[in-house]
C-alpha cells in the first residue's frame, strides 16, 4: 500500500499524516499523564458546574437564542477554509516565492466577503 | 512536632482524594519545580486585604516574576488566597470553590481576619468565622491588617519552600527540637 | 447663619406638617449641634403622610434606621433637601414592639432596602413592604441582632479596670 | 442558603437564571447578581449581599468611642481616611469640642489625597471591567505615591488611624508638602496619558457613552449620592452644601455631567480628581501653624443626646449617626453608606442592558462591598 502511495504521487500528504499522528498523540498523553503524576481530590461540590462559588440554580440545557448559531456560523466562515490552506503548504516551494503567497491572500480576501455580507446584514446587532 | 507529610503525597484532611499514582517522591519533587514557580491563586479578594493583594499584583511589587498570575476561575488556580473577613454567609462558597479546585492545592490565610477573625472576632461577634482553618485546612498565614504587599509575596515565597523542600525542612527541625529536647 | 431660602423653607415645612399629621410635636433644633434643622417626632403613624409631603418637595431620604429603647423602637428618617437651600429634617417615629409600622417604599424607592436592613437587625415587619427578607445576614439567621438583648450588649466593666 | 425564584415573572423555558455570584472578577468584592437572563438581555437583575457583613454597628455598642477608630476605617478602605476623620468630626460635634484650624487644614489635606487614590482605583478598576488592563497599572503606579506619602505620617497604607477627637496624631512637615507638591505636578501630566489611553479610546466610547443612564428623578428616588448623582446633573456635593472641617476656606468646583451614562460618571470622577488636587494645593498654601490637637480628656463622655454628620467620600453622602446615653458606650451608632443606595438604583436601570453592560455600569457606579455589607 506504501508503494502505490508513493507512484500515485500522493507522498506529500504522508507528511501530513504525521503532523496528525503527532498532534492526536500530544493530547492523549497529556491527559493520560495528567491523571498519573496529579493527587486527585474528589471533594463533593467538584463535579458540579462552577458558576462563581454558588450552586447553579437550572441546567443550561434550555433554549438558546438564535443569534447565538449567527455567531457560531460566522465563526465557520473561517474554520473551513483552514482546511483548503492544506494544499497551498504542500506545493509550497515548487513555484516562485510570491506565487503562493499572494494566492493565499486573494483567497482569504474572498472569504472575508462572506463576514463583510454578514456584517451589512446586521449578525452583529444583537436582536 | 510531628513530621508533617508533604501536602502532594498526603490526601488533604476532609477531602477524600487519592494521592498521585506516580506518588514516588524523586517524580514528584521532580514536578515540585514546575510547581514551585507557576502558583497561580484564585482572585478571590474578600475586603481590604484584596487590595494589598492586588496591590502586590501591579507594577511595583509585581508577582510576575514568580510566575504567579491571577486566575479568576477555580478549575485553573493551585492556590486560595483567602484575602478578607470570612461572614458567615460567604463559608458555603469558600467551601464550594476550595473543592472546586484541582489538586495539588494549597491555601494561604492573608490578613488576621483570615487567621483569626481578627479586628472583628470578640465574644459577642454573630456575624463572622474565626479563621479559615475551620473551614479548609490552611498552609500558610499572613499576618497583617491588612498585610503589606512584601509580607504577602514573604508569604507566598515561604509557600514556595513548603513545596519545594517541604518535608526537608520540616524533618531537620523535627530533628534539632528533639536534640534540644534531650539536652 | 440660617439663609433666608432657609428660613422661609422652615416656615413653609413646619404648618404644611403640622396640617397633614396634626398630633405630631415638631420644632426647630440647633443645626451646629445636632446636624439637622428641623425635627418632627409623633408616635406610631405619620411616616407615609411625611414622605408624600417631602417626596412633593424634593427631599432625598437619607436614611431610615431604628434605636431599640426597651420598652419601644424609635425609627428615624432623615431627609434632606440638596437643590437650593439645604435642609435636614429628623423625623422620628415612636413604635411599640408588638406593633409593626408602615413602609415608606411606596414613596421612596430607595426604601425597600433600607427597610430590609432595618428588620433585618431589629425585626421590625413594615406593613405592605414588597418583598420582607433578610439583606444582610443570612437567610436562616434566626436572630435580630442590633436588639439590646442580643448577645453582649455592654462590656464597660472590663474596659474602665482594662484602660485606667 | 436557599436559592430564590422569581415571584413576578413566571419561569418559561426562555428566561435562564445566572448567579454573577459572590467569586467573580468583575464584582469588586463579594457582591452576588442574580440575573434573569432572556439570551444576553438582563430581565431582572437582583443584588444579594451581606457576605461581608461584619457587624461594625453591633460592634460599636459594645465599645467606647475611642475603640471604633479601627472599624471606622475598615468600612470603605478605599477612602478609609476619609471615614476616619468623619467618625472624629461626628463625635466631636456631639461633644461639641472645637479643632484647631491647623488639624482642620490637616485633616482636609490627607482626606483629598485619599480621594484622589480612591478615584484612581475606582476608575481603573471600571476600565479593567470593560477590558482595558494597561491602564489598571498606569492608576496604581500613582496610587502608590500617595500611599507612601499617606504612609509617612499615618504609618499604614489603606486602614487609616489617623485622626483623634480633637485634631489629628502627627503632624505634618515640610518634606511631606514637597513631596505632595511634586505628586501634585506629576499628576498634571497624567491626565493627557489617561485622556489618550482611555477617554480617547473608540471602544471605550462605544461601551460607555448612553449604557446606564440614572435619570435625576431615578436617581432622587433611589437616594443616590456622590459622583454617580453629579454624573447625573445633580450638582450636590457635601463639601459645598454642609461644609465641615474648613472646606468653605477653599475654592473648587463641583464638576457634574448631563447626561448621567457611564462616561458622564467617568468624567465625572477624573474631573474630581483635578478639584481634589486645587483643594490640596490651596490647603498647603495657606497651611496655618498652631496646635494638632485639642486639648481633650483622655476618653470623652459625651452628653446624652444624638447628632447626625454627614460628610463626603468618595463614593457618596456618608453619614454617622451617634445616640449617646450619657454614657462612655454610644447607644446607637448607625452608618449611613452611600453604595447602599447607589447600588440599589441597578437593579431599577439594568433590565434591558447586556450582561456585558452591566460589568461596565457596575464599575461606573464604583461601589465597595464591605461599606454596603457594614
Amino acid at each position: 500500500m506504501f508503494s502505490q502511495m508513493l507512484q500515485a504521487g500522493l507522498y506529500d500528504f504522508f507528511f501530513v499524516f504525521i503532523f496528525f499522528l503527532v498532534a492526536i498523540g500530544l493530547s492523549v498523553v497529556m491527559v493520560v499523564l495528567n491523571s498519573l503524576i496529579g493527587p486527585n481530590y474528589r471533594g463533593k461540590r467538584r463535579g458540579e458546574t462552577y458558576e462563581s462559588g454558588v450552586a447553579p440554580i437550572r441546567t443550561a440545557w434550555i433554549q438558546f437564542g438564535a443569534s447565538y448559531y449567527l455567531f457560531a456560523l460566522i465563526f465557520l466562515a473561517f474554520d473551513v477554509d483552514v482546511l483548503y490552506l492544506f494544499p497551498v503548504l504542500l506545493t509550497y516551494q515548487k513555484g516562485t516565492a510570491y506565487i503562493e503567497l499572494v494566492e493565499l491572500f486573494i483567497f482569504l480576501f474572498i472569504i472575508s466577503l462572506a463576514i463583510v455580507y454578514a456584517w451589512r446584514k446586521g449578525v452583529f446587532e444583537w436582536r | 512536632m510531628e513530621i508533617k507529610k508533604s501536602p502532594y503525597c498526603e490526601p488533604t484532611i476532609g477531602m477524600d482524594g487519592a494521592p498521585a499514582v506516580l506518588g514516588f517522591a524523586p517524580v514528584q519533587d521532580l514536578l515540585n519545580l514546575a510547581r514551585v514557580n507557576s502558583l497561580w491563586p484564585i482572585t478571590f479578594g474578600i475586603a481590604c486585604c484584596a487590595i494589598e493583594m492586588m496591590a502586590a499584583g501591579m507594577a511595583r511589587f509585581d508577582l510576575d516574576r514568580f510566575g504567579t498570575i491571577f486566575r479568576a476561575s477555580p478549575r485553573q488556580s493551585d492556590v486560595m488566597v483567602v484575602a478578607g473577613t470570612i461572614s458567615k454567609k460567604l463559608v458555603p462558597t469558600i467551601k464550594t470553590l476550595y473543592e472546586q479546585m484541582p489538586g495539588p492545592k494549597w491555601v494561604m490565610a492573608m490578613g488576621n481576619c483570615a487567621i483569626s477573625g481578627g479586628p472583628f472576632a470578640y465574644d459577642g461577634q454573630y456575624a463572622i468565622v474565626n479563621g479559615t482553618d475551620k473551614i479548609i485546612p490552611v498552609d500558610i498565614y499572613i499576618p497583617g491588617c491588612p498585610p503589606r504587599p512584601e509580607a504577602f509575596i514573604q508569604g507566598l515565597l515561604k509557600l514556595q519552600t513548603l513545596i519545594s523542600k517541604g518535608t526537608i525542612d520540616a524533618n531537620r527541625r523535627a530533628e534539632k527540637a528533639a536534640g534540644r529536647a534531650k539536652k | 447663619m440660617l439663609t433666608e431660602g432657609q428660613k422661609k423653607l422652615l416656615e413653609e415645612l413646619k404648618n404644611n406638617l403640622a396640617k397633614s399629621v396634626p398630633e405630631a410635636k415638631i420644632s426647630q433644633s440647633d443645626y451646629v449641634l445636632t446636624g439637622y434643622h428641623l425635627e418632627f417626632s409623633s408616635s406610631k403613624v405619620g411616616m407615609r403622610r411625611v414622605a408624600k409631603e417631602m417626596r412633593s418637595r424634593r427631599f432625598n431620604l437619607e436614611t431610615v434606621t431604628a434605636v431599640d429603647f426597651i420598652d419601644s423602637f424609635e425609627i428615624v428618617y432623615l431627609y434632606f433637601n440638596y437643590n437650593q437651600d439645604n435642609i435636614r429634617v429628623m423625623v422620628r417615629i415612636r413604635v411599640p414592639k408588638d406593633e409593626p409600622p408602615f413602609t415608606v417604599s411606596a414613596v421612596y424607592s430607595e426604601a425597600i432596602w433600607l427597610e430590609r436592613e432595618v428588620y433585618d437587625f431589629f425585626g421590625i415587619q413594615f406593613k405592605e413592604h414588597p418583598d420582607l427578607r433578610r439583606i444582610l445576614n443570612p437567610d436562616d439567621a434566626d436572630y435580630f441582632p442590633l436588639l439590646k438583648n442580643f448577645g453582649k450588649t455592654t462590656i464597660t466593666g472590663e474596659i474602665d479596670d482594662m484602660l485606667c | 442558603m436557599t436559592m430564590k425564584t422569581i415571584d413576578d415573572i413566571n419561569i418559561n423555558e426562555r428566561l435562564y437564571q445566572l448567579n454573577l455570584g459572590p467569586q467573580h472578577p468583575s464584582t469588586h468584592g463579594v457582591l452576588h447578581f442574580l440575573l434573569t437572563l432572556d439570551g444576553e438581555v438582563v430581565v431582572k437583575a437582583e443584588m444579594l449581599i451581606g457576605y461581608t457583613h461584619r457587624g461594625h454597628e453591633k460592634m460599636a455598642e459594645n465599645r467606647i468611642y475611642e475603640q471604633f477608630y479601627p472599624n471606622s476605617a475598615r468600612m470603605d478602605y478605599l477612602s478609609g481616611m476619609i471615614f476616619n476623620t468623619g467618625y472624629c468630626e461626628a463625635v466631636e460635634k456631639l461633644c461639641g469640642i472645637e479643632v484647631p484650624k491647623r488639624a482642620r487644614y490637616i485633616r482636609v489635606i490627607t482626606s483629598e489625597l485619599n480621594r484622589v487614590a480612591s478615584h484612581l482605583l475606582g476608575v481603573m478598576d471600571f476600565v479593567m471591567g470593560i477590558g482595558a488592563y494597561t491602564p489598571f497599572l498606569y492608576g496604581w503606579d500613582d496610587r502608590e505615591i500617595i500611599l507612601d506619602l499617606l504612609e509617612t505620617i499615618t504609618g499604614s497604607r489603606l486602614t487609616y488611624n489617623y485622626s483623634r477627637f480633637g485634631g489629628v496624631r502627627v503632624d505634618i512637615d515640610q518634606t511631606f508638602c514637597d513631596s505632595a507638591r511634586r505628586f501634585i505636578d506629576r499628576m498634571r501630566e497624567r491626565f493627557k496619558l489617561y485622556n489618550d489611553l482611555i477617554t480617547g479610546n473608540i471602544i471605550f466610547i462605544k461601551r460607555t457613552v448612553g449604557v446606564g443612564v440614572i435619570s435625576k428623578d431615578v436617581a432622587l428616588d433611589y437616594g443616590v449620592t456622590g459622583p454617580t448623582l453629579r454624573g447625573s446633573g445633580v450638582n450636590y456635593d457635601v463639601r459645598k452644601s454642609e461644609p465641615y472641617s474648613s472646606y468653605e476656606d477653599f475654592n473648587f468646583e463641583i464638576p457634574t455631567k448631563e447626561e448621567g451614562d457611564c462616561m458622564a460618571r467617568y468624567l465625572v470622577r477624573l474631573a474630581e480628581i483635578e478639584q481634589s488636587l486645587r483643594i490640596i494645593e490651596q490647603a498647603m498654601n495657606n497651611l496655618p501653624d498652631g496646635p494638632i490637637r485639642a486639648d481633650v480628656p483622655c476618653f470623652i463622655t459625651p452628653p446624652a443626646g444624638d447628632c447626625y454628620h454627614s460628610f463626603e467620600s468618595a463614593r457618596g453622602a456618608v453619614g454617622y449617626y451617634i445616640v449617646s446615653d450619657g454614657t462612655r458606650i454610644p447607644y446607637r451608632l448607625k452608618v449611613r453608606a452611600p453604595s447602599f443606595s447607589n447600588l440599589f438604583v441597578m437593579s431599577k436601570i439594568i433590565p434591558g442592558h447586556f450582561v456585558a453592560d452591566l460589568v461596565a455600569i457596575f464599575g461606573s457606579i464604583d461601589v465597595t462591598v464591605p461599606e454596603i455589607d457594614r
